[in-house]
């Protein structure tokens, strides 16, 4: 389950609207990481044991588990491979992005 | 009650008064008796704070900025050494809009080691964005701490209340300490509206791109230029409550002077008793004593300067390669106001060299004498 | 497709760290806040000084964590987070757990003056070095985590690091605090367990959390784990605990104690090494790796 | 004075690419400034790299906002952002692709080229299809096009500025020349 | 021989052409460039010299004055936050009069964290007897690294040389890298004829009363005031030997100008391509990019706009409470010397906010329409 | 009243510190200047921060010395040393023995961080901590050397120092240093051979000698010899060397040790702690001396 | 035997004389610390057993050895008492000045 | 305007002196400055202190050059130095010395008294005859022959000031008055 929240970029018109202090005031959900990827996972949930280890290594909080099953956030996935290594069972496979 | 303390307690007491909340300090002469006085009253619980004894002067004012924007009040005292080696942090004080209230006793920068008065160290600080007021006298010390806390909170930006090494930090005078109910009065407890809480989670200080840096220092310096009439305002108010005035100058006979001699801190002090004794001589002297440096306090300077003669300003400071600093600034707030007033610039009394009445004749004279500065810089008391 | 079972799940589901952050590809550094704040939950305030993580969270005006964040100046992690906690304390909040959260050269190198200081009064705070052995935010240089025989941009390969890696966990020790633990992300659950230890005493806690960066490494993202796990199971950084200075106790024991030469291998930053070198090295970790089992054993 | 701006991402060595792409023109006397995105580069993520280029010494320091051409290293930037902001009109937009021009579908107003770089790093051993080293094989590409240089002035920079397999990435550069 | 390279290779450069002994820096963006070819340089043997690789900027500056003080030519290269970590030594290397030279990279102050340029890092050292030259480009920092070794070790007193972030350090220009002998030629080894050795053993830097501290100041202050004189000397031999002249100040087309923008660093660059498109549009407009900033270059400064209507200094700084620093400097030396002229203050471009042709070209026409400046600051690009 | 014998002097005569410096009456400090300098001899170049050294010297134009000094800045010594070091080697002097010589105040606490950068770094300086136990220079504040219990103007009575003295010489031993050694002012002939040693050995050194100071410890002044040598018999000080940060050599092996009572007693700064206090300083430094004890025997 | 060296103060007329740094360029041989006194160590030398341990701990280098025999330099003996404390013979006694 | 040195030496107790004469002056109404030579104070080394007196504000924050009196706290320093210095004719010299002022031989345009404090002091058990603190006893001796203030004023300024054995101190104090 993914946690919703706002991912709006936040612009200031004028400095009037910025804080005294340099202070965040959203989450860098705007960022979408999804477009620095050169090869996606992408999870054969026919072998999936729904061990968790995927989603435990995520560096990019990009697997989540929807009724019980590891699911990609393609939106934020980086593509870094490394659940596709960790996984016990390789039923995720690194998947070239076409260009 | 009045009291006889050395400056350097003059600035314990404030802080007590002032209910400071966390301290940290680290020692360093001609400041040592400030954290001495604070270690024991936080010990017998005469003030209830956290006193966190670092191992420097840097750690010192990291700690005071965590504790400042954690919410509570925060107060540490330095000198020399130790001011410079708070330097990045003292940007950083600025910048994070903590008002921190710090003592600074002027010591002469090393090398050679000198214990001694002159006012290099807080003066290279005027770049941070830090408030600064120089004092006389140990009751205007403990006087201004309280207000400095009254300023800077409500501005958010920090405050260096400076005394002269020995000639404050070390000497006792009669002092008027406030009742702790009446400088409650003046001065209610700190309560930003936004602090480090997990309450409500913010990150303080991330990365700052070009798209938004300017605006906040612009910010920064748009408040600081509130702090003048503030000052003036949280200094009747302090008339008002405790009999004594604090504002941005200490002003004596300048209205009808022929030459004001523009002075800071202790050495503003003596000038005092040189333009009374000048006056004595019938020469119409005055002394314009700046007392709160940062922000500069332009309209001030300008207005109290405009009828006189001629000006000298002393200074117990130089920027090498520049001059010294209080006479590049007050010609740098004349310029295209005053234009023809010849402003000339003594530097004096480094390293704690004696600046007496005397010294003042001197300049007095030299200046009077003189159409014009035919020097950048006039030496006094230089061996030759 | 649908089974009954359920995803197994050996850590809390709630995060505190949100997607979208500044991270490179298979950043372990992440991880490893990842896994703390999980242990920690949400009554937090991290103080972070410069280090990849102050670029990670996000620029102004956003943040990736859930909590709330100082950021610091380079060297003053620990005493930042000494002065926010006796702030907090005196404005009454007496729960929240103050993290002081810095690299390896924030920690091992411009930050131990801080570090030793707090350490030395003992001060409540939760210290975590996330540690990938070089400085990476500015680009690979030496820090002095760096292990011997590496590569970075200030110790090129015609004068690698010719120094071992600083004992951090012995110098910590010698300012006898209540807990120091090490860690690595290869293994989540420890670190889980030993971050929520550490909650729970009063002190100072220091833990040592071995991250690998890919970038700075020269290694593939996918590697990671893989290298997180390794450097354990060679027994380069054992995992283990110290109490006061005094008890150690060891975490994970080594059955079979694996050579180091197929963990240097795959990281660009050993490439240049011979097998003379990597001999030595190896005779460098039997050494320390005895010393540790002696220190476990004593008493 | 051409202004040029390099789109690619952290990693792919964009910045190197318009640093030889700067050595080659000064070669020929003229003068060059060449300058990365002022931020924080990540691995994958989208940097910028720009060039100005002159017969005369350059005194404006500041950056670029209307290049007169485009060139990306990285096609799937393409989807990611809008490569095109501030291009001149009638400006060159140079893609590494294995696509043709049109099949792109940028604007009329830019004249679009395309060059398969990838192809001829990976041929020439400069990386994996993945994760390819295309920057010598794009310069190549870009010189010809843009009529900025000769091939030996790329050649000889590559040479000097270019460590890691310095004759292969020579042999990308100059078979995108002659492809271009 | 030409080479295409960054502004931090060019500061590399000159420290290898300048036969620095002992090198000692800590990374920081945007400077580690330097340090990394330094550290190469080192290690393969292009440069003979010992590399500490410290644990701070604090260390580095510390190793320098250690290794300046034992007669062995020292280089170091910072930014910002280590270069204001440094602040106190800085004080301690004029004082001890060590002529280190270093290299610094203009980078905003944080917080927030900054990478992008402004010049309050290095200008806030101002006060610190340093020796200040702002570079504009490549090649000017490679010359000047090696005019500043010159030029300090003459005078023993330190140099800094600025280059602004990611504008210069990370900009890959056209650079003519002098031949090793003829910069040999140029720049002798250093022998200081005082130096710590046990063979004439002295205590350098012991405690010093003020029975003497004021004459070892007013000394240092006599020797800096030697530098400009020193500054355009060495700069035409360096013109002699390598074509390029290297003087306080980069004047264009002052000497008829109406209006004349008083700048530095690459803004000063910029602002010339400005006053080139300005006088196309029949403005006649001048520049005058200020190079030594310490000691300050009163008389060419004096002299160059003596016959201007109207000067126009922008600031890429700002000192809180004040103006900005070139603003405020400029003023102070031409306070009593040409006071009808007006000076306009501007500041832009803190934390990185870019200036271009087209900033100059609006503060000019705000400066052309007003008789003289009616705000203290005027702000350029705040967003409003 | 002549009689044939010989003065028996057991250090060289030659003298290379001076009458007529700036330290009080019956100063420790002065005593291990004087011996080092025996040991060292004339090639030798020192680096003093801030400390009472840099008033016991002598101000401008003077020197008690006759050696040259940087008097360098408080928290720079062990890397002042380092620069001059590498300055005389690049002007070709490669003889002279380079000592950073500070106050436990200039070491343990605003000065580890420089002096943990030179140890690992390994650079070739003789580090010489001399320890009055607080900020004596100052007016007695306290350092992170000042022992459990003390007073000092920063620790009242009301509020004495309440953690234990940082143990300096594990933290130099975790940087695997060539050599460290405590010695005392109460053992001269100790103190003397130990800095020869030290002067023989390439690589950061570091000598911690114990130095009484009468007006910081409120002790009568000709006690500074007596505290000096019992600080050692009870164990409070053990005198040790340390070779790589692993062998480790007791150097006075204690007969019989005595109770630290006799010690804290005549010590104004002690006279404020109760019996109990006593009893349980008494078994800290049992435990301390067993630890060590384990150290000097495992190996 | 004592060193000979110059005990006299060093006095600046002008800035031309000052160094151009602090250093020293005398000793502190003019600082006849002496004066510090307040009780004074006499030997007693028939007690003597010249084992040098009053030569060994002087702080101030105040005993020297002349003949073989131990002798006080009273110009700078600070009177700190420690020779007398330490002679294994206690044939050293601190006396009062007188006032 | 009144301004007195004191002459004692380092871990003597003079600056204290000053300070409890200033307490006790500026209990009567009157305006004190007190302050310690500005230098690095060693158990043992000669010391300075001075005081100013005034009954309106004092301003002169400068250093004192001729005292009007001055204040031996230990004899031996008559022999150390020249405490004479500066002092102004017909100015008080108080010495604290079992010896009569007719033997102190000073130049006779000096009025010179002496006090026996050391005696006092050890009488009152404050100290020993090798280190006996007299700071309580000089004071008091002072305010009588110069006339600053009131015995009660004193021993007031003591009973606060003085931490250790307040009750002997003010008794020597008393003493030293009553005597002088
Ligand atoms: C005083 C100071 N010096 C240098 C820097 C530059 N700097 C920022 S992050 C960093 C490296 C941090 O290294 P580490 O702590 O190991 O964390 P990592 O980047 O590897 O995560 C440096 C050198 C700085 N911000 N402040
Ligand atoms: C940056 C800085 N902070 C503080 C001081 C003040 N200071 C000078 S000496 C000293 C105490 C030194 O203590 P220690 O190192 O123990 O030597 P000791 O005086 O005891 O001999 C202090 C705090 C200073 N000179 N510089
Ligand atoms: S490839 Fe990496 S970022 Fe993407 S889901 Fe897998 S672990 Fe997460
Ligand atoms: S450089 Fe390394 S530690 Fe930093 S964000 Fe990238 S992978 Fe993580
Ligand atoms: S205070 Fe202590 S250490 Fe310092 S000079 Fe006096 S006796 Fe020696
Ligand atoms: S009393 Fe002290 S100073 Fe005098 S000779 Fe004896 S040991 Fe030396």
């Amino acid at each position: 389950m993914k946690k919703n929240k706002q991912a709006q970029k936040i612009v200031f018109k004028s400095e009037k609207d910025v804080p005294l202090m340099p202070m965040s005031i959203g989450t860098m959900l705007h960022n979408k990481t999804g477009v620095w990827r050169n090869i996606k996972p992408v999870i054969d949930l026919d072998n999936c044991i729904q061990c968790g280890i995927c989603w435990k290594f995520c560096p990019d909080v990009s697997i989540f588990v929807e009724d019980e099953w590891p699911v990609v956030d393609y939106v934020y996935c980086k593509g870094c491979g490394i659940c596709a290594e960790e996984c016990p069972t390789k039923c995720i496979a690194m998947v070239e992005e076409e260009k | 009650m009045k009291k006889v303390i050395m400056g350097n307690h003059a600035l314990s007491y404030g802080a007590m008064l002032g209910r400071a909340q966390v301290i940290s300090a680290y020692p360093i002469t001609p400041q040592t008796q400030v954290v001495e006085l604070l270690s024991e009253m936080c010990a017998d619980k005469t003030l209830d704070a956290k006193f966190i004894k670092v191992e420097s002067e840097h750690s010192a004012m990291a700690a005071c900025l965590g504790a400042s924007l954690a919410g509570a009040r925060t107060f540490t005292a330095t000198s020399s050494q130790g001011l410079t080696l708070m330097h990045e942090l003292l940007h950083w004080a600025s910048g994070g809009r903590l008002p921190v209230v710090m003592g600074n006793i002027n010591r002469a920068m090393a090398p050679g080691w000198s214990i001694w008065s002159d006012q290099n160290d807080s003066l290279s600080q005027r770049d941070t964005g830090w408030i600064q007021f120089y004092c006389c006298s140990n009751q205007e010390v403990l006087d201004t701490v309280i207000q400095a806390f009254k300023v800077s909170e409500k501005l958010l930006i920090p405050s260096m209340v400076v005394l002269d090494a020995f000639s404050l930090s070390h000497t006792y005078e009669v002092v008027d300490v406030p009742e702790q109910e009446k400088v409650d009065a003046y001065l209610p407890p700190f309560k930003p509206q936004i602090k480090i809480t997990p309450d409500e989670p913010h990150a303080f200080g991330g990365l700052t791109s070009p798209e938004h840096y300017f605006e906040l220092r612009y910010k920064l310096q748009k408040d600081m230029e509130k702090a003048p009439a503030l000052i003036e305002e949280t200094g009747k108010e302090y008339e008002k409550m405790f009999g004594r005035y604090l504002g941005l100058v200490d002003e004596y006979c300048c209205d009808d002077a022929d030459i004001i001699l523009i002075t800071s801190g202790t050495v503003g002090s003596t000038a005092r008793v040189a333009a009374e004794e000048l006056r004595q001589e019938g020469i119409r002297a005055g002394n314009l004593r700046i007392k709160a440096f940062r922000p500069f306090p332009f309209e001030t300077v300008r207005n109290i300067v405009k009828g006189a003669e001629k000006i000298a300003v002393v200074d117990r400071n130089i920027s090498y390669g520049h001059h010294g600093m209080f006479y590049e600034e007050v010609k740098s707030a004349l310029y295209g106001h005053n234009d023809s007033l010849p402003v000339f610039g003594f530097i004096a009394g480094l390293g704690g060299r004696d600046i007496t009445p005397s010294t003042f004749k001197e300049i007095t004279n030299y200046a009077l004498k003189k159409k014009k500065p035919e020097e950048e810089i006039i030496w006094i008391g230089v061996k030759r | 497709m649908k089974k009954e079972k359920k995803m197994k799940l050996s850590l809390p589901e709630e995060e505190l760290m949100n997607s979208g952050h500044l991270a490179c590809q298979g950043c372990g550094a992440t991880l490893a806040m990842r896994y703390v704040l999980k242990a920690l939950g949400q009554k937090v305030a991290l103080c972070i000084p410069a280090c990849c993580w102050s670029v990670i969270d996000g620029p102004f005006p956003y943040s990736s964590l859930d909590v709330p964040i100082f950021h610091c100046a380079f060297e003053t992690a620990a005493v930042s987070a000494s002065g926010v906690k006796a702030g907090l304390e005196m404005v009454g909040d007496t729960e929240t757990t103050v993290v002081a959260w810095a690299g390896d050269g924030g920690t091992f190198d411009i930050g131990i003056q801080a570090l030793s200081g707090v350490a030395e009064r003992n001060d409540d705070i939760i210290y975590v070095c996330y540690d990938n052995e070089a400085y990476m935010n500015t680009g690979i240089q030496r820090s002095s985590a760096t292990p011997y025989g590496a590569w970075t941009t200030t110790t090129p390969v015609k004068h690698f690091k010719d120094r071992p890696k600083k004992d951090m966990e012995a110098i910590m020790a010698a300012h006898r605090i209540p807990y120091i633990a090490t860690a690595s992300i290869g293994y989540p659950e420890d670190l889980f367990r030993k971050t929520k230890k550490a909650k729970e005493i009063k002190g100072t806690r220091f833990l040592h959390i071995y991250a690998p960066c890919p970038t700075g490494w020269k290694s593939r993202p996918e590697d990671t784990i893989k290298l997180a796990r390794m450097v354990v199971q060679n027994a380069t950084f054992p995992l283990y605990e110290i109490e006061w200075g005094e008890k150690y106790t060891l975490n994970i024991k080594l059955k079979e104690k694996k050579p180091i030469a197929d963990y240097l291998k795959i990281q660009g930053r050993f490439r240049h090494l011979t097998e003379k070198e990597i001999a030595s090295m190896q005779e460098e970790v039997d050494k320390k790796w005895q010393r540790l089992l002696s220190l476990v054993n004593s008493k | 004075m051409i202004e040029i701006r390099f789109h690619g991402r952290g990693g792919q060595g964009t910045v190197v690419a318009s640093k030889i792409l700067a050595d080659a023109i000064s070669k020929e006397g003229n003068y060059v400034q060449a300058y990365p995105e002022f931020g924080v580069e990540r691995r994958g993520a989208p940097v910028f790299a720009f060039i100005r280029i002159d017969n005369k010494p350059i005194y404006d320091k500041s950056r670029i906002y209307n290049p007169d051409h485009v060139i990306v290293v990285d096609p799937t930037l393409i989807e990611a952002i809008d490569i095109t902001e501030g291009l001149k009109e009638g400006g060159h937009i140079i893609v590494n692709s294995e696509k043709k021009p049109e099949e792109l579908k940028f604007p009329k107003k830019f004249k679009v080229a395309t060059i398969n770089a990838t192809e001829i790093a990976v041929k020439h051993k400069l990386g994996t299809l993945a994760a390819p080293i295309v920057n010598t094989a794009i310069v190549g590409a870009v010189v010809k096009i843009l009529k900025l240089a000769k091939i030996e002035s790329v050649l000889e920079a590559v040479q000097e500025g270019v460590p890691v397999k310095p004759k292969d990435n020579a042999a990308a550069a100059k078979e995108a020349y002659e492809k271009s």
